[in-house]
């Protein structure tokens, strides 16, 4: 009987459940979903991880290949984010082009990382104006269960961290290049963004991690990336008016979210290393 | 503070149902809103109008950008237009960018704001947008500095004139929490001189 | 495979493509199988399941997730009603029976199958309302990707509804509704529902007390 | 301008020894395909066409079907190796999607579509080879494809390009190379017996008194081309007739 | 083209009589009539009409640089075209999706270095290289269209002329190349192991060779078999059906027979073509 | 290739780096030598062993039925959602439409891949399509379409065979009606060696002729097989193999088909048996 309700009113069975403050998978309102990190499981792709935010599954590829840096940045290299939905994830997804969701999400997750100069481009550069790195970071969503900027997030620091690039030496007169596949040199990573995702739901209640129906039925999204104490991206596409009063505390539950997300990176990437 | 000058032209467009041609400082967009008018199937909604909004960029095919933009403008004027009094209807905004030096967002938030008032849409609230930049020196202003790599931080706030609550925020580079309530408030004292523009173009009719 | 599969506890388990028992007189496939050269095999992955209907033994195979539930004629289904003309009812197909369908189903209800008795004076605004719920019938399918609904039986018809102001209508009879806030009529062609199977429990004193 | 010179030699010769108002050979069957009703293949000098008719059929999308015509679709598609440089797609650009269209245009003047209505009739046409005058041979080889499939027509629609050489010889029948070399090519459809144009089309700039005598030319090409298809149309129903037995074969 | 039952089972019972709608038994083609130069702008082209099937091969060359990771061998690159003059369901992208499977089936026919050697169409290791376009145009579709295509193109290449390269100069990093335009010295290519395609259709218990768009209709599961010399280049299998392993065996061991059967006959066909002979749809 | 307006594109001309390693100078037969020496490959398979097989179904939770697949390294992922009306199809038609999309994630292969679909994953969809299409009971759902997805974490070989037999658990997991299960093999032929469920390296030296003998053949084989009728769903074949090989290996599939059919009904049976539980509980 609560599915047929669950699919003739939406909404009245979430306000049902909110009223006893308590959300339909049990969990509190500013309560996480358990969170996993894999890290190194795809050895074709130089960098790679696969985290688990509840049941939204996001794997992060990273590839490196060399390019010619651009004539007006000599010395940087390139970062190249997309984010694929695909049609696998979510019954919402048709094949073919990149949804317009897609698109955005992908368009957000680019500015995180400039933002968060999680990575210096200038380390990419392999020799000025001739040869540098372009780091090809793929997202594949394998399911699509809401909040999925912050499973893309965490995946992407988890490959960035074990991210190791082949050492080259170049020479630039006869513009040959010589790969030393044994000799890997990992990437400097300045800092590590953490995100986390707020919904608000009929202008009052704020609920964390919200899962795929809570995004579907809320009035407003609030995404908050946090770079040590700083602030890297606040980003909010309209929806129902926020207080200030909300909005610092959103930023508190932010914070202990940072600390608690930093530690699991920290022990998933030291048990890679020294494996 | 110096803060920019806006100008605007109402009714510049024929075939939409109201359109407006708005700058702030010299980035120039031009907006345009088709009323109720019918949906396709996929996207009808029962109890409410569907709001659609699409951002074409001065140059070249939209791109990954201007999707951002799109939903970012189509999130606010969906949440500002009483939608449930024209049910199973759509309404689509339309933006141009003519051209961009420093505050295209706001700019387009604002043109976006008077088309809807324009064209006689019910609305909950009237929404503004301003844009504060941080420079390298820590400093707060409204105009944006003349070369790009002085800015460290910029921040785009969109509040309603009701309660002045934030109804969406856009950041880029990073900044402390100190600065983004600083931000804030700057913002807020700006927000009036946007409604008193408003104000004036709508009551005074054509031209400002 | 021939002894009889036990009872619920612990159910004979069977995976697709698996022979049951020979389909002689005494066995026949039922849902969930097929027959294939003097055998029953299964389609599903689940479990066995015996009935007997009028002296011969039917092998059902029930798989219990959601099984691949296609409306077929004459099931009962909940819909969603979406769009109105003066010819037909267009709406969304939400539950077959009371599994409920992840994807809804595109479905019609003509003028002609809205009610039994003065099939042509029906009016469809006074019957159906852009986002009832209903309770109808299947008809024969004869269009590629439409289902044709009728709620020509008194058990059929609106189900749920909501008043202009929103909230949840009460019926007083089988031509309207009332809501009770607002105590306004709304003409809708109402099913006639024994109320303790659909309506929730705080309805029912409400039912009770716009009666009285 | 000055290179169109050599287009004409002083003694009226052409580049490929054609006078200036002679046609290239046309040599046409009809009946080439069984699967269509109607198909026809024509070459112009080099320039091979392959057209087929389907039709008149029932409109695949009932939405477009007209309750008193007949719908006439159109598709214009050139043979990846039908050009010198091979083509990276043998239909959906610009240029075939035009072409589409004029045909369709070209054969809605003439097709009696209002016997025909609540259908379709569909003419396809495939370039094997392309060398000049693409759009006149597809034009005829249609005709004689539509009058293979027995659809009533109101006369035949023939179709010729004409230039000018030395700013002052109008020439008939243009081939790629004289494309190639310059000077304007007016392409003309039109309805031989009545004298109506359905379709003219410019390449480039002519000055207006020069104009008229093109256009003229033009037209007696048109009323030449209709000569040779009625010829080519008269021999294959005889032998289709003796072949089936009802043709007085005198 | 939709069949009723009864047309089915008549189809049926002529393959178990071994003897078939249109008189054939069921190891018999249908006339097939080729004709090479048909198109003049190509390198090489052929035409092969089998019954009312219809398929024109031209072959291009141009000089293109080879794959990084196999810098000695040229380019071989098959493209279909379903025209709409076949039936009107290939309009517009209609006849996309065959005409994807019919070149997968054929670049996978020649992908093996036995049955086509592409190191011969290197002109300079690393650097320079033939890139071989093979278009194929299906003008009429009369069923088994994957033996129609695999004869016309072998047909095909065994007509294309490889221009000689004279003589190669490089200066630092470009290369030019100077090629000889005569007719004569152009080389022909070694076509001999070329793939043949044999579609053995399962019709009721018996296997069908060359069926038309009627059995095709009424057959359960089908095998396009590559064969090239002795060895099977390529196996699909086609169609909705599943096959038991021993039908699939005896449908590889007759797919084999015929196909030499096929070679034989079109070697033979191309001994008898004179140079310049009145080709074309005129005939 | 033209530029893709709705993603984010990189620099134009990007060059793979493993192209200017160090030059393997090893000829190809002393490569296969090494692949397989003294009977042993290099991870110490018999050349006739199939690796381990993980099998889980229930993965993705948005899906009907979903279920993912790993043959040692190669890691693929598959998920089915319930039937919708075909698109673009007005005639009525009698069995239901089986669509099927196979995908290689960019980062799973030595060399990236493009977003787009390119041919090999078109041809590998088509034969997923076929194989899948005779196992499926269409007539159960007339008129509508059901769709399947599958994705390749990461590429190590025989991944099409994979991907069948992990689409044949998705699908009874989404309680598709099937005749029977399906289970698919990889067998790669080199010079008389059969080696059965090659990795990505000896897949590729498998596609290349190696030994110069005239008589030897090679190739890659994939065939997948329904269980209890024993017919063959799918057959596809390249390469250059003389009849008798293909007629030897033929067997050789038919049984490795037979040892991985217990895995497949190992995964079925918990998941009843979960789905069971559950019932129990509410």
């Amino acid at each position: 009987m609560a599915k047929q309700y669950k699919s003739l009113h939406p909404v009245k069975y979430y306000r049902d459940y909110l009223s006893h403050n308590i959300r339909p998978d049990g969990r509190e309102f500013d309560e996480f979903r358990p969170t996993l990190l894999n890290v190194g499981t795809i050895d074709t792709a130089d960098g790679s991880a696969i985290s688990k935010l509840g049941r939204t599954t996001v794997v992060c590829g990273i590839k490196a290949e060399f390019c010619k840096p651009k004539a007006e940045t000599p010395n940087k290299g390139f970062i190249v984010p997309n984010l694929e939905l695909s049609p696998l994830c979510s019954p919402k997804f048709r094949p073919g082009p990149p949804s317009d969701q897609a698109q955005v999400l992908t368009q957000l997750i680019a500015d995180i990382i400039e933002n968060s100069h999680c990575i210096d481009l200038k380390d990419l550069c392999i020799f000025p104006d001739r040869l540098a790195w372009c780091l090809f970071v793929d997202f594949v969503c394998l399911d699509f269960d809401g909040a999925v900027v912050d499973a893309c997030i965490l995946a992407l620091m988890g490959a960035l961290q074990t991210l190791c690039l082949p050492s080259v030496d170049y020479d630039p007169a006869l513009d040959n290049k010589l790969v030393n596949l044994e000799k890997r040199i990992s990437v400097p990573v300045h800092s590590t963004p953490i995100s986390t995702t707020f919904t608000i739901f009929d202008d009052k209640i704020i609920l964390v991690d919200p899962t795929v129906d809570e995004e579907n039925l809320c009035s407003g999204i609030l995404t908050i990336v946090l770079r040590g104490d700083e602030i890297c991206s606040l980003h909010k596409p309209g929806g129902s008016p926020l207080t200030d009063e909300d909005l610092s505390s959103c930023i508190e539950k932010c914070k202990q979210r940072a600390t608690s997300i930093k530690d699991l990176i920290k022990t998933v990437v030291k048990d890679y290393n020294n494996k | 503070m110096e803060s920019p000058q806006f100008s605007c032209k109402l009714g510049v467009l024929s075939r939409p149902d109201a359109s407006v041609i708005f700058c702030e400082g010299e980035t120039v967009v031009m907006a345009g809103i088709y009323g109720p008018i019918e949906v396709k199937m996929q996207k009808m909604l029962i109890d409410k109008a569907s709001v659609e909004c699409n951002y074409r960029p001065k140059r070249g095919l939209p791109g990954v950008e201007d999707k951002l933009y799109e939903s970012l403008i189509r999130n606010i004027c969906d949440t500002a237009l009483v939608t449930s009094l024209y049910p199973r209807s759509a309404i689509l905004i339309a933006l141009q960018e003519m051209h961009n030096s420093g505050q295209l967002i706001s700019c387009a938030i604002n043109a976006a704001c008077l088309v809807c008032l324009e064209s006689g849409i019910d609305m909950k609230f009237m929404f503004g947008a301003v844009t504060c930049f941080l420079t390298n020196q820590e400093e707060l202003r409204l105009m944006p500095p003349i070369s790009d790599s002085a800015v460290k931080a910029s921040f785009v706030f969109v509040l309603d004139n009701v309660k002045e609550r934030i109804l969406a925020s856009h950041t880029e580079g990073s900044f402390s929490m100190e600065q983004y309530e600083e931000a804030q408030d700057l913002s807020r004292k700006q927000i009036k001189n946007v409604f008193a523009f408003f104000k004036k173009t709508l009551n005074s009719g054509k031209e400002m | 495979m021939d002894e009889k599969p036990k009872s619920k506890q612990n159910p004979l388990i069977c995976l697709p493509g698996q022979r049951l028992c020979p389909s002689d007189n005494t066995y026949t496939s039922g849902q969930g199988t097929y027959e294939r050269q003097g055998y029953i095999y299964s389609q599903l992955a689940g479990y066995v399941d015996i009935v007997d209907k009028d002296k011969v033994k039917v092998v059902e195979v029930h798989s219990k997730g959601e099984q691949t539930v296609v409306p077929a004629q004459g099931d009962i289904v909940t819909a969603q009603v979406n769009l109105i003309t003066q010819q037909f009812c267009k709406c969304f197909i939400k539950c077959v029976g009371d599994t409920v369908l992840r994807r809804p189903f595109r479905a019609l209800i003509r003028k002609e199958d809205v009610r039994a008795t003065e099939k042509d004076k029906v009016d469809i605004y006074k019957s159906f309302r852009p986002g009832d719920i209903i309770l109808a019938r299947v008809l024969p399918i004869t269009e590629a990707h439409t289902y044709q609904l009728s709620t020509a039986e008194n058990e059929l018809g609106v189900v749920i509804a909501h008043s202009e102001r929103g909230h949840r209508m009460v019926p007083i009879s089988w031509t309207e509704m009332q809501c009770p806030k607002t105590f306004v009529k709304e003409p809708r062609k109402v099913a006639k529902v024994v109320p303790e199977n659909i309506n929730q429990a705080e309805d029912k004193e409400e039912f009770k007390s716009v009666q009285e | 301008m000055s290179r169109s010179k050599e287009l004409i030699s002083k003694i009226g010769l052409r580049l490929d020894g054609r006078r200036a108002n002679e046609l290239r050979r046309i040599r046409c069957k009809l009946g080439v395909f069984t699967e269509p009703d109607g198909s026809a293949y024509l070459e112009q000098g080099l320039t091979k066409v392959l057209a087929a008719v389907y039709g008149p059929h029932q409109v695949r999308n009932r939405s477009k079907a007209q309750h008193d015509t007949a719908i006439v679709n159109c598709q214009f598609s050139m043979a990846v190796f039908s050009t010198n440089e091979r083509k990276r797609r043998p239909r959906g650009d610009r240029k075939s999607t035009e072409l589409s269209m004029h045909l369709q245009q070209a054969l809605l003047a003439v097709i009696k579509t209002e016997l025909y209505p609540w259908s379709q009739i569909d003419v396809y046409v495939e370039v094997l080879h392309a060398d000049g005058g693409i759009y006149p041979a597809c034009v005829n080889a249609a005709t004689l494809a539509l009058i293979d499939a027995g659809i009533p027509i109101k006369e035949y629609v023939c179709a010729c390009t004409a230039s000018l050489a030395n700013n002052d010889i109008p020439m008939l029948d243009i081939s790629h190379q004289e494309e190639v070399m310059g000077g304007p090519t007016l392409t003309v459809a039109a309805l031989p017996i009545s004298g109506k144009i359905v379709l003219m089309e410019m390449s480039q700039r002519f000055h207006l008194d020069h104009l008229q005598k093109v256009l003229e030319k033009a037209l007696q090409g048109c009323r030449d081309i209709k000569q040779i298809l009625d010829e080519a149309v008269r021999l294959h129903v005889r032998d289709v007739g003796c072949s089936t037995g009802w043709a007085n074969t005198s | 083209m939709s069949l009723c039952e009864a047309e089915k089972t008549f189809v049926l019972h002529g393959v178990e009589e071994n003897f078939r709608v249109d008189g054939r038994e069921r190891e018999d083609y249908r006339p097939m009539e080729l004709e090479t130069d048909i198109v003049s702008h190509a390198f090489g082209s052929a035409r092969l009409r089998l019954a009312n099937t219809d398929v024109l091969v031209a072959v291009k060359i141009e000089v293109d640089a080879p794959f990084p990771e196999r810098p000695y061998e040229g380019k071989l690159d098959f493209f279909v075209d379903c025209s709409a003059n076949a039936t009107p369901d290939f309009e517009g992208r209609g006849g996309e999706e065959l005409a994807v499977q019919i070149s997968n089936a054929l670049s996978s026919a020649y992908r093996s270095p036995n049955v086509f050697d592409l190191r011969k169409l290197c002109i300079l290791k690393g650097k320079k290289c033939w890139k071989l376009y093979v278009d194929i145009l299906l003008l009429e579709c009369g069923g088994n269209l994957f033996d129609a295509v695999s004869l016309a193109v072998k047909a095909a290449l065994w007509n294309t002329q490889v221009p000689l390269v004279k003589q190669v100069d490089i200066d630092g990093n470009n290369i030019n190349l100077d090629v000889s335009d005569s007719l004569s010295d152009c080389q022909r290519m070694d076509v001999e192991k070329a793939p043949i395609m044999v579609t053995v259709c399962k019709i009721g218990e018996r296997c069908v060779v060359d069926p038309n768009a009627a059995e095709e209709k009424c057959s359960v599961g089908s095998v396009v078999v590559a064969v090239a010399g002795r060895k099977i280049s390529t196996v699909l299998q086609t169609g909705t059906g599943s096959l038991h392993p021993v039908t699939l065996l005896e449908c590889l061991t007759l797919g084999v027979k015929i196909a030499q059967r096929l070679d034989t006959a079109l070697w033979d066909t191309l001994r008898q073509i004179k140079p310049n002979q009145d080709v074309g749809f005129l005939k | 290739m033209p530029k893709d307006h709705k993603r984010i594109n990189g620099p134009e001309e990007t060059v793979p780096y493993n192209l200017f390693t160090k030059l393997n100078t090893k000829t190809l037969l002393t490569k296969f030598e090494e692949a397989v020496c003294n009977g042993k490959r290099t991870d110490l398979r018999v050349p006739e062993e199939h690796r381990k097989i993980f099998l889980k179904s229930g993965i993705v939770s948005q899906a009907k039925g979903s279920a993912y697949i790993e043959l040692g390294k190669t890691k693929v992922i598959v998920s089915v959602f319930d039937p919708r009306e075909i698109p673009n199809r007005t005639d009525y038609s009698l069995k239901g439409e089986i669509y099927c999309e196979f995908k290689f994630a960019p980062f799973s292969c030595v060399k990236r891949r493009q977003h787009q679909q390119d041919t090999e994953e078109k041809q590998y969809s088509a034969i997923m399509k076929q194989a899948l299409e005779s196992t499926v009971c269409r007539h159960e759902f007339p008129n509508f379409q059901v769709d399947i997805y599958a994705l390749v974490l990461h590429n190590d070989g025989s991944v099409l065979s994979a991907a069948i037999t992990a689409a044949g658990v998705a699908l009874s997991h989404a309680g598709v009606p099937m005749y029977d299960a399906i289970t698919s093999v990889t067998l790669g032929i080199q010079d008389g060696i059969r080696l059965l469920d090659p990795n990505c390296e000896e897949q590729t030296l498998c596609e290349i002729p190696i030994s110069s003998k005239q008589e030897s053949s090679h190739g890659v084989i994939i065939v997948s097989m329904l269980d209890t009728h024993e017919q063959i769903s799918q057959f596809y074949q390249y390469g250059c193999i003389s009849v008798e090989d293909l007629s030897a290996s033929v067997d050789v599939l038919k049984q490795a088909c037979k040892n991985i059919v217990p895995v497949v009904q190992k995964c079925l049976v918990k998941h009843v048996l979960r789905t069971l539980n559950e019932d129990v509980e509410d």
